[in-house]
């Protein structure tokens, strides 16, 4: 595992480096992961040789860029096992495929009085886009609620669902406390009172395998820049049926068949989601991060995240007035915790002056920190990358918060 | 493949002087062909009498080898069997997409030169989806795109 | 000026290739730009250095990305002239830009009978947006004809403004014709009826000087890969007040100040309009292109593209049954063209053959092209990097398809 | 600088037991302030009465900076005029971002180490902002944000 370890951390350049004097140790994974040497190379190398708009050009550059473009779509439909490559759209980032959806689907199918059942626990992406669309169409909201374990209180769900539920949305791995939830049973549940289900994939492409047909989702949101990849590229994943009969979301070149002042015609899928010129070299640099995904071992990756998170679970747990948020049976290389000794922003200042990079706040759920009572939590995301040296700078930096403040 | 190979006799010839190019009041199948990247559209007229395409004809816009596709096309339909204009639609298809070599499709082998140029291979297949679409579709008119080649009927 | 334009091509790697084992010659710079050097260096850097989540760390990493991300807003912000840098809203295109407007400020804004004029000759991007949102208000939408120059019809302008007129939208520099609009004139115009003016300004950054004060426009919508930048990635400007009093377009992190199930609080400009993770090395990496550009010799690189444009015009007036459509006295180096002999792909496909890449079709701009009686053009555009060979080329390569047609 | 000198004992002092973190229901200023990047919130309470401000408290959650600066900040203003404490804000937003020396700020000092933390200037300065927004606002109460320092009087 050592010898994989060190080939694998000499594709990320960015971790060689020190901050503030030590050696940079990157637990910051779950808002952002580093992208390997491939992804990079991909990107460039578009853009040194192939760079070109798509679909529309007569020429040989424009139709590299074209077939590269298309290629990717492929490969990322592929990774998630979708049935075709034109139910894969691309879009800026998780974010905006569930912003998406809220608007195209929800715009033309939600009522007054119907019903969006929302995880708790989920982030800011997978609440506001359905509170704006609920403010136009008069549909209403409900917070699923979740066990002290982070886990979702399944039985509750039940008791909600109705006829008048008419999607339920949640997040298949939680970024705040690494909990992963039992999406088959949540779809089944769902279907059984014809209910879409929309999961926010935005931490699962690095995190979990993802079936999307044998989830039996409707909608899958993803982040490139979660999964190895570029920033300012994901993707939304929508059962071809529904997306064929959605409206269009935005407007603009290519989405259309035939434009005229007196109407206009909409092109097909993918295209009548995709306006306007895409981000070409991102969408080949996402395709090129999960073929580097996909090229892993995957049994020894997925062996060596948890024993990461055993090891700082245990760790963690050793420090008094350490508490860990979000203890659930199955969760991603997430570690989340507060101490009664620090807030969990001046740990994030301590630990950044011993080189280790964490996230501090509310990880964009609010609703979620308010249900386990604490303002916001520290936390600690490991990738393929992180090692258990890094778990021992951690805990190092966090006897000294203690020393300092208690 | 040089252009002179791309650009044969025939396939200029057909592109400047279509031959079939009018409108057929007496159209039982119609379908709207539309490649929304470039704007090529073509509109096909059939009228099809006990499984006999008596008649195909189009109008609309489009370049030399999306015309003469059409053109040629509406040539060789013409007093066909429905059924064997649509092994017609698939040997053509096939040898458009293929590497090696095919049935060999008589004067329409010259657009399958095209298949070198990928960016106008649905130039070359656009009257040709519209033509499945036609005859494939229940109502009496449809329109396809080269997009998916998808069949959306009309409303 | 050829030693300058040979360091300047030294700039981009992927000019230096052959296309059919032709010297490429790329004229298709309207629908992308290329890349130099300094644009590629520093997204690749951003990535092998700082790569991070903006905003919400507290570590090294993220604020090194932030700042640099909330640098490359000050940037762009200077560039145009901006009064504020959070006036600047980063989008993943001008199209994106476009609909944001569309639908927060005109879905807020528009009633029934309201009227938006587009000129004749708007890119899709700034039609279908419209379209969309006046099926949703009952707002009207009206073409403003054009000269059979390309020059918008002030006049006929003049003549349908009334107070029933709430936005007026029209392009800067048009990317089908090469047409600079008289923006300053329209914007008076406009505002003796208190009409906002949206300015597409896709094509602007590369071609024209923008001050967006001077101008006196509410709203200018932007495109990174057209203006040296990276895919995925623009901007829309829009005046501070009427930002503010815009709702919210999209929603996600970042974009809130308080979220509950119970009640969502707005955050603050830019953020308001920013929700997820941005493009960070994308906008890293438009502000390095506008550096660049900022950089050139603007006169002489506005005196270089101006021969490029005389040459191609008049080489192409010379070449019988050629037809250049768009005739404005003031215009950016565009050459749009139909021939007698040869429809526009196959003219493509030819100058392909050539090296020659040029773009062939309606380029989004289908109801112009109604407008003109054809079905598309033959259009080549230029950049600094262009040469009067290329353009030498270019005339080969038409009177190449000559023969072969006529 | 190290750490010790951020988290200095009168920092830490205050971080654990805020001075004047109460309501203030006779309140005649009020102000919210957020971090909406960390979520930190204050709420800032006010008595004026001819000019003086006589009493000052806050309640709410942040971290040892945003609350020891509260906590500061209300013994510091508490007694004094309004436009004093309009220029010890502005005294104290000028040392904060400062790369010079500044006016001493006595006690206040302690929080000026953080100017070499940019990721928690904020955190120092919310309690302040909110300061500016209550005594600004011509409403009885206002909200603030880091983000632009902007006041927002309540509807
Ligand atoms: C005038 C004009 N407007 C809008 C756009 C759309 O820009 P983008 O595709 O970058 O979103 C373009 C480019 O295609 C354009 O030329
Ligand atoms: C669970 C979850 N959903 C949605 C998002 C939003 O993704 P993005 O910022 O890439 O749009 C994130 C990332 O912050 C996330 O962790």
């Amino acid at each position: 595992m050592t010898a994989l370890l060190d080939a694998l951390r000499d594709q990320f350049p960015v971790l060689d480096q020190t901050v503030h004097g030590k050696r940079l140790v990157y637990l910051d994974n779950a808002a952002t992961v580093q992208r390997p040497l491939p992804v990079l190379h991909a990107m460039d190398t578009f853009y040194r040789e192939s760079n070109a708009n798509v679909h529309r050009g007569v020429h040989l550059l424009s139709q590299r860029a074209t077939d590269q473009f298309e290629a990717a779509r492929v490969t990322i439909s592929r990774f998630i096992n979708a049935r075709f490559s034109h139910e894969i759209i691309f879009t800026k980032g998780c974010t905006e495929a569930i912003n998406l959806v809220a608007h195209s689907w929800g715009g033309a199918n939600l009522r007054p009085g119907d019903e969006v059942l929302l995880s708790h626990g989920e982030h800011h992406a997978n609440i506001v886009p359905w509170q704006l669309i609920a403010e136009r169409t008069g549909a209403v909201i409900r917070p699923i609620p979740l066990h002290d374990s982070g886990e979702l209180d399944l039985e509750a769900l039940r008791a909600m669902l109705s006829d008048r539920v008419k999607l339920v949305g949640v997040k298949h791995v939680c970024n705040a406390l690494g909990t992963i939830h039992p999406i088959e049973e949540i779809v089944r549940m769902a279907k059984s009172v014809g209910a879409l289900v929309l999961v926010d994939g935005a931490q699962s492409l690095a995190n979990v395998d993802v079936d999307v047909q044998a989830l039996g989702v409707d909608f899958y949101s993803m982040s490139g820049h979660k999964a190895y990849g570029p920033m300012g590229v994901g993707a939304l994943y929508g059962r071809e049926e529904l997306l064929n009969a959605m409206p269009p979301y935005q407007g603009g070149g290519d989405m259309i068949r035939t434009v005229s002042f007196e109407k206009t015609t909409f092109n097909d899928l993918p295209n009548k989601f995709e306006p306007g010129t895409p981000n070409v070299a991102g969408v080949i640099g996402l395709a090129a991060a999960l073929d580097w995904v996909a090229g892993l071992d995957s049994a020894s990756i997925k062996a060596h995240k948890q024993s990461l998170l055993d090891h700082a679970t245990e760790e963690l747990n050793r420090i008094e007035g350490v508490k860990i948020i979000g203890t659930a049976a199955q969760k991603a290389p997430v570690v989340s915790f507060v101490t009664d000794f620090a807030h969990p922003h001046d740990l994030g200042t301590i630990f950044d002056q011993h080189g280790v990079a964490i996230r501090a706040g509310h990880h964009c759920c609010m609703p979620l920190m308010k249900r386990f009572g604490v303002p916001g939590t520290a936390r600690a995301s490991f990738a393929v990358y992180n090692t258990n040296q890094d778990i021992i700078v951690l805990i190092e930096a966090l006897r000294a918060a203690r020393e300092i403040f208690a | 493949m040089n252009l002179n190979e791309l650009y044969q006799e025939v396939i200029l010839d057909h592109g400047r002087k279509p031959r079939n190019f009018r409108l057929l009041p007496m159209a039982t199948h119609t379908a709207e062909g539309h490649n929304p990247l470039c704007g090529d559209q073509i509109h096909l007229m059939l009228s099809v009498r006990n499984g006999t395409i008596e008649e195909a004809t189009f109008d609309g816009c489009g370049c030399a080898i999306s015309t003469a596709s059409a053109s040629l096309m509406t040539e060789a339909i013409k007093g066909q069997k429905v059924e064997d204009a649509e092994v017609l639609f698939r040997q053509f298809q096939e040898a458009i997409v293929a590497n090696g070599d095919t049935e060999p499709l008589g004067v329409l082998e010259c657009l399958i030169g095209v298949k070198e140029y990928p960016t106008r291979v649905k130039c070359a297949t656009l009257a040709w989806h519209a033509l499945r679409a036609a005859l494939e579709s229940e109502e009496k008119s449809a329109t396809i795109s080269t997009e998916t080649g998808e069949v959306i009927p009309h409303a």
